[in-house]
């Protein structure tokens, strides 16, 4: 966990809320399976009303297709939501279109999943680093990407390369100094960490860390692993089908949590200690609230047979 | 007199017929349509296959102007009253004998007696009288307007019809020697493109479209039987594919060669006999006369002197071939040797063309697309660019475009093809021909002759074919040769092509 | 599965509907005006005018176009302006001929694909496999009227075992029927069987890399057994499509074979047509082959779906 | 994902034992298929030949001599003359030369037009995607045989006609590569990535699209250059291609025909050209696969 | 002789091992991608295999098998109980006749693994049928739907009757371990069964796993790079690095006192609460070279805080086989 000093700091003055989320609905249309019925539709997001305030570290758990990272691709205006309102700084995203989207563009950027799959593997790393200075028109100097590379501990050799000679790690650094080029102020960072190993995994969480105290970011973080998003995090919100089930700091919600899934959640989740006291899959699985464990109650059963 | 000059329309007639030209003999071949096609042993079994070119559209030939159909048809299903044999004489067919009045304008048939059609009908006069009447009423082929001349046809008796001409005509007698002098049912031309009623030896069994027409012989025929009981010719639009069908003994005949280069593969083979008659074909390298350049004569005449004829024998017709120097066959009586006139030299020829001013020529050399066309085509552009004269060379789909646009439109400059009518030197007293030849010595010439006596005809055809060839009103590249393949098993091949048909009965068995 | 199936239905007659205007149109603007074709070259003004109404050629275009779409709803295809014989069964006639041909030509390539495929996909990377693929990639790069000439020269020239061409219908003489149709077939089918050899190759390929067939040999299926029985019928999926696809073209490749062996079939019939300028004649050919094409991606669309539970349940 | 690495990536980093070893010390490149070796091989001997064409013949390719022919191959004449005393050498050579021309006329008509359709297709708003692909699909109705023999029919057979006939019915083929690749493209994060970066959609198009799918691209334009010289080939054996004197491999095979039990080796020599350079552009493509997206290849195995 | 008259001549004898991997060595043309590779399964054993990605894993479990991609070739020895020839050496169709009757298997990708074009009961018949456990049709559909039953899939009557891609990675996930566990294998491999899978279902999957194990005593391989993962489950460890094995104990023990600075650090790294003053995670600098290109000598040493000269050399094993490591500078004091 991170030094509470630095979160204090945040706190002394009323936050401005940066992303004020009202009642957004997301739903995605299936194939049609009658000529007489419409088409069915899936609704990934369900009327979600949250805020997040600046220099806050907002993290966002679930399990696989509950539509975190739905959510986040409304938060970063990738994605047109069905209904509700997303305002940033006081300014409603839905319904813009992309061109007038340019001051969003400035102030948050998104660093995505899998490093290897967001970046053009057509582009070198200067290239891809000054992509968003570029669409800015604000031209990248050489300079800005030299500093870049060095802020994510890249050697500046690096920039003439293309990411597939680079190793996981460090394609999520480019992607992460990518992100960064423009200097916003918000980052939205969707399962950054998920696709990396163990160790790698540390040392992009150091990174993540460094930079957002050293450019004072406010943070969503989305992750399925509760254990991540309670290092990374100070407040944290669990969503379950679609639906904000559970919201507090996460402290809270890890050693108590409220609603019964994420009392699953947490008590799923293998643990060293408690496999060091002798923990077994049979222990897992009797914490888990029986309701909770089902798989039905995660929406993602197929239809029936036609 | 001679006869009559080919009407203008007829004339698309002989260019139609231009494709399948090739086809000079009969030939026959076994073919049991309805057994195995035992190709293989063509003696013992009664058909006979023969492999031809050009395919018939339909089994009418009043409407469809297709040279196939009278090839497959005449004599063989419908017959005249006379027809030519391979003399090149005008023998009688369905009339027993003939009469005709000294103006030339009063002909007498008296006809064979028990003569019925397939149908049932008897052949009488007043079928002769509903068969020329009818030519000249419902028939659309150009061919149809030979017999406008006709004034009367009058039955004089059951057996005897009398055909009055409105002039003295040389040529009518010998053009009712063609399809137009055909004998049909009153009651039997409702379908023709689909059934073919006549009195001839043979009845159509089969007709299948794009392949073949199956013949057998008729039980009820007034004449002698012919030796071939069923009769199946095949029809293959690639040259090669009847020249291959012949050698996997597939077909007993090739009606017409028409890849002669393969030739030799017939020749080193003791199964086959070829069989080289003369045509009545005459390959045309036509120039276009309403265009300037061929108005002065020197320039035609240096193309003509441009050009190696003998090796355009060679290069488009595998050396069979004979050189003419006009547009006679050497069969008509009014043949004379003209191939030196304007002989081969490229030298004069580019001096001619100096003189005339018109070096660096170019022309429009519009080709129809059939292979001897185009071969001649490419030996004769290769010639003349070499006493640079630039011809372009244009292929035009036979028969649709090139008769439309060269034929119909006259909108070429120079052009070759094939001229099988027999007697087609007229044309050059036409001046509406596509070739456009307005030449008032030749028309008096040629107008006389149709109307004056026997030697009249020959003398001034004679000195017609002399005075085109001085003039270099075209250039007569070569008489195509009749190219046949048979297999020993058939025997009785005529060796020149004579008139529209392809005759059955002349055939066989060895 | 309906909606599918009724959504691909509306596609394919709204095709249709487009591919026949099309034809007509690009047709309608064919020199040589059929009336003046029929009549020949000594035809009269009057003559031409009369045989145009006769067509119904001095009509709007529109007109003649719905006079010529209402007719193929009925099977009819006019009546050609050339030769006057009745167009519809002309070419049914020719159709079946083809259909006959292709038929076999496919009959042909299968049997030389599958074996050929999944061997070089088998021993992928080794010499077998290589050879296997050279020898297809070979095959591709012939044309196939070059296969008929060399059959032709040597099968039935040199060697006199088959005709050289020409066709017997089957009703007529079923012996001489398959005597006649064999070369061609092969022609037609040993090059195809290259092209499909390639497809199958390469999806065989796509299979054996799937984690399912490794779970059937996980299970004590032998390599092959795993192959034959898990992994053909999903190869089939994408070879299917291919197939369709093959299918038609070859429908409409086959007329260079045709010519080579003197088969009258609809190939032969189109270019006749066009020599002819048989306007009508081509317009109705053309629109069969465009119809074939079409029917067969439509029915290969449909037998996708039918194959794949996925594409199943999805719809 | 956090299945396994690609089998063969293409590179990576190779890490120095001791010390943190910098970014991208590329692998030694990956060895070239040998299809791609075999087939550029085949490719640059055709396009030298029909380059030496325009300067050097051994022979007039098209000049007539009766007197030299039908021999069969000397010294003077590699391949002997056709029944018109041409060399068959000198018009195999120039042969080339149209054998190219359709293919590069073809192929670039296909490329260019079906490519952006494609991209189009695969990029705009429901509607007009959908209409453009089934209006693309419609034209697959029309295979190039078919187009050329109607240009043909109505425009009269030139090469030009072949090829433009050619090259249409080729759009809807290259349509379809660029739509699938641009669909794969555009769902891919780094488009994603790309419209947060606040790039517009022509930009990720020009971007983004255009080089990720130009492998592809091209791979298909040198499979499509092979199936093009094919149909050239077998329109002008039925006359409805490049017409004479110009020489043509599949006119050259079509005169040959007629010859092939006399002087066999006349058909053999075009029927020859004809099959090494559909072999050459065939491996051509394929080994450009698989040198442009090996990843492709793993993928498959893995995903 | 063929391998079930083998097995018969062994009775079931727990301090036997079922399985042994001696030497193990997979390469590619002259590129070596798991060495030496040595452990050993007992019955009703939980072993639990674990390292990075690329670090040989999968490779292990695919070469026990026998299931190795065209291209790599596996060197050493593995035996079976019962089973007199190395399971490198026998034949194609012996091999086939252990799979799926002696050795199971479920592996990591539940959409893909499947046959997607057969019903799901079906693909748990055939494992019955192939190896004749099921006298006709019927009753391997029978069994199936019990089998299915067994790894608490609801209804399973219906379920046998639908295709893969109608379940849930989770129900997908049960049918892969219905069909390893139909013949009631000596050997079970889970080559990371639940990484695809949610906590929630993963419990369910861990638990499903242990009591097949447990009630047919099968010896257990189960593969992760989730260490909290593994060691919930098994009783022993093995940690992978570079196609090595560089430490191996049992969990308590090789989780509480790490030898190898390569398990420290993966230990140190997983723990999120071991944070320093900083908040900062303690890490492994580097990264798993892509491509198995890992340096000669000992194969961690471009990491390894501890590394030197004496590290150019592979340092060999010390201590027991199923307790000890590869190390020149192990931690702690050698075990006895
Ligand atoms: N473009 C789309 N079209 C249709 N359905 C979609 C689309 N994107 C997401 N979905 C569906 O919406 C639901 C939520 O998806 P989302 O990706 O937001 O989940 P997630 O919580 O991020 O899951 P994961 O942890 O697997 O990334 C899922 O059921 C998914 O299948
Ligand atoms: N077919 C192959 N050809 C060449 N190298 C291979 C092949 N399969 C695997 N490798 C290499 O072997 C090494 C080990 O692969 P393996 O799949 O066993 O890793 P793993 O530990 O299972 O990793 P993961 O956690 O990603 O599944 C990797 O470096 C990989 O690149
Ligand atoms: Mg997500
Ligand atoms: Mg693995």
């Amino acid at each position: 966990m991170w030094p509470a000093g630095t979160r204090a700091g945040h706190r002394m003055a009323e936050p401005e809320v940066i992303y004020d989320v009202r009642d957004l609905v997301c739903r995605f249309r299936q194939p049609r399976t009658s000529l007489r019925h419409r088409s069915p539709s899936l609704t990934a997001v369900d009327r979600v009303d949250l805020q997040v305030t600046a220099g806050q570290r907002f993290g966002l758990v679930g399990e696989s297709g509950s539509g975190k990272s739905t959510l986040l691709r409304c938060l970063a205006a990738l994605q047109q939501p069905t209904s509700g309102s997303v305002r940033f700084r006081g300014q409603e995203l839905v319904g813009r279109r992309d061109r007038q989207l340019r001051f969003l563009r400035g102030d948050v950027q998104v660093v995505f999943q899998d490093p290897m799959a967001s970046l053009d593997p057509r582009m070198r790393v200067r290239e891809l680093i000054a992509e968003p200075l570029v669409a800015q028109r604000a031209p990248g100097s050489h300079e800005r990407v030299d500093e870049l590379l060095d802020a994510v501990g890249l050697p500046r050799g690096s920039a003439s390369r293309y990411p597939h000679q680079f190793s996981g790690g460090q394609r999520q650094r480019i992607a992460i100094a990518r992100a960064l080029a423009v200097r916003p102020s918000v980052l939205l960072a969707d399962e950054p960490v998920s696709a990396l190993d163990v160790s790698v995994r540390a040392q992009i969480l150091n990174l993540l860390q460094d930079l957002v105290e050293r450019f004072d970011l406010t943070l969503v973080f989305v992750s399925h692993d509760l254990a991540v998003v309670r290092h990374v995090c100070d407040t944290v919100a669990v969503m379950r089908t679609g639906q904000l089930v559970e919201r507090g700091s996460a402290e809270a919600i890890a050693s108590e949590p409220q609603h019964p899934y994420t009392q699953a959640l947490v008590a799923a989740v293998p643990t060293l200690r408690r496999a060091l006291d002798g923990a077994t899959p049979s222990t897992l699985l009797r914490d888990v609230p029986s309701d909770t464990a089902s798989e039905s109650l995660v929406r993602r059963d197929p239809p029936e047979p036609s | 007199d001679a006869g009559d000059t080919v009407d203008p329309d007829d004339t698309a007639d002989p260019a139609d017929d231009v494709d399948e030209e090739p086809d000079d003999d009969p030939a026959d071949d076994t073919d049991d349509v309805d057994e195995d096609e035992a190709d293989d042993n063509g003696a013992d079994v009664a058909g006979l296959s023969i492999g031809f070119a050009a395919e018939p559209a339909s089994l009418d030939f009043s409407t469809d102007d297709g040279a196939a159909i009278p090839e497959a048809l005449l004599v063989n299903v419908y017959e005249p009253l006379v027809k030519i044999d391979q003399d090149g004489e005008i023998v009688p067919v369905l009339a027993e004998s003939y009469e005709v009045s000294d103006d030339n304008t009063v002909y007498d048939f008296f006809l064979e007696e028990g003569v019925t059609f397939s149908n049932g009908d008897p052949f009488d006069a007043e079928a002769v009288a509903f068969s020329i009447e009818r030519v000249q009423e419902d028939w659309t082929i150009g061919l149809a307007s030979q017999m406008d001349i006709v004034e009367d046809v009058e039955v004089v008796d059951d057996l005897h019809a009398r055909v009055t001409l409105a002039e003295p005509s040389n040529n009518w007698l010998f053009s009712m020697t063609t399809r137009i002098g055909a004998m049909f049912s009153p009651d039997g031309v409702d379908g023709l493109d689909e059934e073919a009623i006549g009195t001839g030896p043979y009845l159509v069994d089969d007709f299948a479209r794009g392949d073949r027409i199956d013949l057998v012989s008729n039980e009820d025929y007034w004449g002698e039987a012919p030796e071939f009981d069923d009769v199946s010719l095949r029809y293959f639009a690639d040259p090669n594919a009847l020249n291959n069908a012949m050698l996997a003994d597939d077909i007993d005949l090739i009606g017409t060669v028409q890849a002669p280069e393969g030739l030799s593969q017939f020749e080193d083979d003791d199964r086959f006999e070829i069989i080289e008659g003369t045509s009545e074909g005459q390959v045309v390298l036509s120039f276009n006369h309403d265009r300037e350049v061929f108005e002065d004569q020197r320039v035609r005449q240096a193309i003509r002197q441009a050009i190696d004829r003998e090796s355009v024998i060679e290069t488009s017709w595998g050396g069979y071939g004979e050189l003419i120097g006009s547009m006679v066959p050497p069969t008509d009586p009014w043949y004379e040797d003209l191939t030196d006139v304007h002989p081969y030299d490229p030298q004069a020829a580019e001096a001619l063309l100096e003189e005339a001013g018109a070096a660096d020529l170019e022309l429009d050399f519009r080709v129809p697309n059939l292979p001897y066309a185009v071969n001649a085509a490419q030996t004769v552009q290769s010639q003349l660019a070499a006493v640079g004269i630039d011809a372009e060379i244009d292929l035009l789909e036979f028969p649709a475009v090139w008769l439309d646009e060269v034929f119909t439109e006259g909108d070429y400059d120079m052009s070759v093809i094939n001229h099988v009518e027999p007697r087609d030197i007229a044309q050059y007293g036409n001046p509406d021909f596509y070739w456009a030849y307005d030449n008032p010595e030749v028309q008096d010439l040629l107008a006389e002759a149709d109307r004056g006596d026997e030697e009249t005809f020959e003398e001034n055809y004679r000195e017609v074919a002399r005075i085109i060839s001085e003039d270099a009103a075209s250039d007569w590249l070569f008489l195509a040769p009749n190219l046949m393949v048979a297999n020993e098993r058939v025997g009785g091949v005529p060796e020149n092509n004579v008139g529209e048909m392809f005759d059955l009965t002349v055939l066989e068995r060895t | 599965m309906l909606v599918q199936l009724t959504k691909r239905t509306l596609v394919l007659l709204v095709s249709l509907g487009l591919a026949s205007a099309m034809v007509f149109w690009f047709l309608s603007v064919l020199p040589g005006d059929p009336a003046q074709v029929a009549l020949g070259t000594g035809a009269t003004p009057e003559a031409v005018a009369e045989m145009q109404e006769r067509f119904g050629t001095d009509r709007p275009l529109t007109v003649q176009y719905l006079d010529w779409i209402g007719g193929l709803f009925v099977g009819d295809f006019g009546v050609s302006y050339v030769t006057g014989a009745t167009i519809g069964p002309l070419i049914i006639d020719r159709l079946m001929v083809s259909l006959w041909l292709v038929g076999a030509g496919m009959l042909v390539a299968l049997v030389i694909a599958v074996p050929l495929g999944t061997l070089s996909a088998v021993h992928h990377r080794r010499p077998l496999g290589t050879v296997l693929a050279g020898v297809s990639q070979v095959g591709i790069a012939i044309p196939n009227f070059l296969a008929g000439i060399l059959l032709i020269g040597l099968v039935a020239v040199s060697w006199r075992l088959l005709p050289a061409g020409g066709w017997v219908p089957p009703a007529q003489d079923p012996i001489e029927f398959l005597r006649r149709l064999l070369l061609p077939a092969l022609a037609l089918g040993i090059i195809e069987g290259a092209v499909l050899a390639r497809y199958v190759r390469s999806t065989v390929l796509n299979v054996l890399r799937e984690d399912f067939l490794r779970t059937a040999r996980a299970k004590g299926l032998t390599p092959a057994r795993a192959l034959v029985r898990h992994g053909l019928r999903n190869a089939a999926v994408p070879v299917v499509t291919i197939l369709g696809l093959q299918l038609a073209v070859l429908l409409v490749g086959a007329v260079v074979v045709e010519r080579v062996f003197v088969i009258p079939g609809l190939g032969s019939l189109l270019l006749d047509g066009v020599a002819n300028r048989d306007l009508l004649l081509v317009q109705g050919v053309v629109m069969v082959l465009v119809l074939a094409v079409l029917v067969l991606n439509y029915l290969v669309d449909v037998l996708y779906t039918a194959l794949d539970p996925r594409l199943r349940a999805a719809a | 994902m956090s299945g396994p690495q690609p089998l063969s990536g293409p590179s990576g980093q190779v890490p120095v034992p001791g010390e943190d070893a910098p970014p991208g010390i590329t692998r030694s490149r990956r060895s070239l298929p040998a299809s791609l070796l075999v087939g550029a091989t085949l490719v640059a001997s055709i396009v030298v030949v029909a380059l030496l064409s325009f300067v050097w013949t051994p022979h007039d390719p098209l000049l007539v001599q009766g007197a030299q022919r039908l021999q069969g191959p000397s010294g003077e004449f590699w391949f002997g003359t056709d029944r018109f005393g041409r060399d068959v050498f000198s018009r195999l050579m120039y042969g080339a030369r149209t054998t190219l021309l359709v293919g590069v006329v073809a192929v670039g008509i296909a490329g260019l037009i079906g490519t952006p359709l494609g991209v189009l297709m695969g990029s705009s708003p429901r509607v007009l995607g959908e209409v453009v692909m089934r209006f693309n699909d419609l034209l697959l109705a029309f295979p190039a045989l078919l187009l050329a023999v109607m240009f043909g029919a109505v425009y009269g057979s030139s090469t030009l006609t072949a090829m433009v006939a050619i090259g249409i019915a080729t759009i809807p083929v290259f349509a379809r590569v660029a739509r699938s690749g641009t669909l794969q493209v555009l769902s891919s994060d780094y488009v994603l990535a790309a419209r947060s970066a606040g790039r517009t959609k022509l930009a990720i198009a020009v971007r983004h699209v255009l080089p990720n799918i130009s492998g592809l691209v091209i791979v298909q334009a040198s499979v499509s250059f092979a199936i093009a010289v094919l149909a050239e080939a077998a329109l002008s054996f039925l006359g409805f291609g490049t017409q004479p004197p110009t020489p043509s491999w599949g006119r050259m095979l079509q005169e040959a025909q007629e010859l092939v039990a006399v002087r066999p080796a006349q058909a053999v020599a075009p029927g020859l050209a004809i099959a090494l350079a559909v072999l050459g552009f065939n491996l051509l493509g394929d080994g450009l696969r698989d040198r442009l997206d090996p990843r492709l290849d793993d993928r498959r195995g893995t995903e | 002789m063929s391998a079930d008259a083998l097995a018969a001549a062994h009775p079931q004898d727990p301090s036997v091992s079922v399985l042994e991997v001696r030497d193990l060595t997979v390469a590619t043309g002259g590129h070596t991608l798991l060495e030496d590779v040595t452990f050993s399964l007992g019955p009703g054993e939980r072993v639990g295999l674990i390292g990075e990605s690329g670090s040989g894993k999968s490779l292990t479990a695919l070469a026990v098998m026998g299931l190795l991609p065209e291209g790599l070739t596996a060197g050493g020895t593995v035996q079976l109980r019962g089973v007199e020839t190395d399971l490198l050496r026998i034949g194609e169709r012996e091999r086939s006749g252990l799979r799926g009757r002696r050795l199971g298997m479920v592996f990591q990708e539940p959409m893909t693994a499947l046959n997607p074009l057969m019903r799901v009961g079906h693909q748990v018949a055939e494992v019955l049928r192939i190896h004749g456990t099921v006298d006709d049709r019927e009753d391997a559909t029978r069994r199936a739907q019990q089998l299915l039953a067994d790894v608490e899939l609801p209804d399973p009557v219906r379920i046998a009757r639908r295709y893969p891609h109608q379940l849930s990675g989770g129900q997908r996930q049960r049918v892969m371990l219905a069909m390893a566990l139909a013949n009631g294998p000596d050997v079970l491999i889970c080559d990371e069964p639940t990484t695809a899978l949610d906590v929630t279902v993963q419990a369910q999957m861990l638990q499903l796993i242990a009591a097949g194990v447990a009630d047919r005593t099968s010896g257990l391989l189960f593969i992760s790079h989730d260490l909290p993962v593994v060691a919930t489950v098994c009783e022993r460890l093995l940690v992978l690095y570079g196609g090595r094995i560089v430490e191996a104990g049992p969990t308590h023990q090789l989780l509480t006192r790490p030898r190898h600075p390569y398990t420290e650090g993966l230990l140190a790294a997983s723990d999120l609460e071991a944070v320093d003053d900083q908040g900062r995670l303690p890490t492994i600098p580097g990264a798993v070279p892509p491509d198995g290109r890992f340096p000669s000598g000992c194969v961690f040493r471009n990491r390894c805080p501890r590394g030197d000269e004496a590290c150019t050399v592979w340092p060999g094993w010390t201590g027991r086989e199923d307790h000890g490591v590869a190390c020149w500078y192990p931690s702690g004091a050698p075990h006895g």
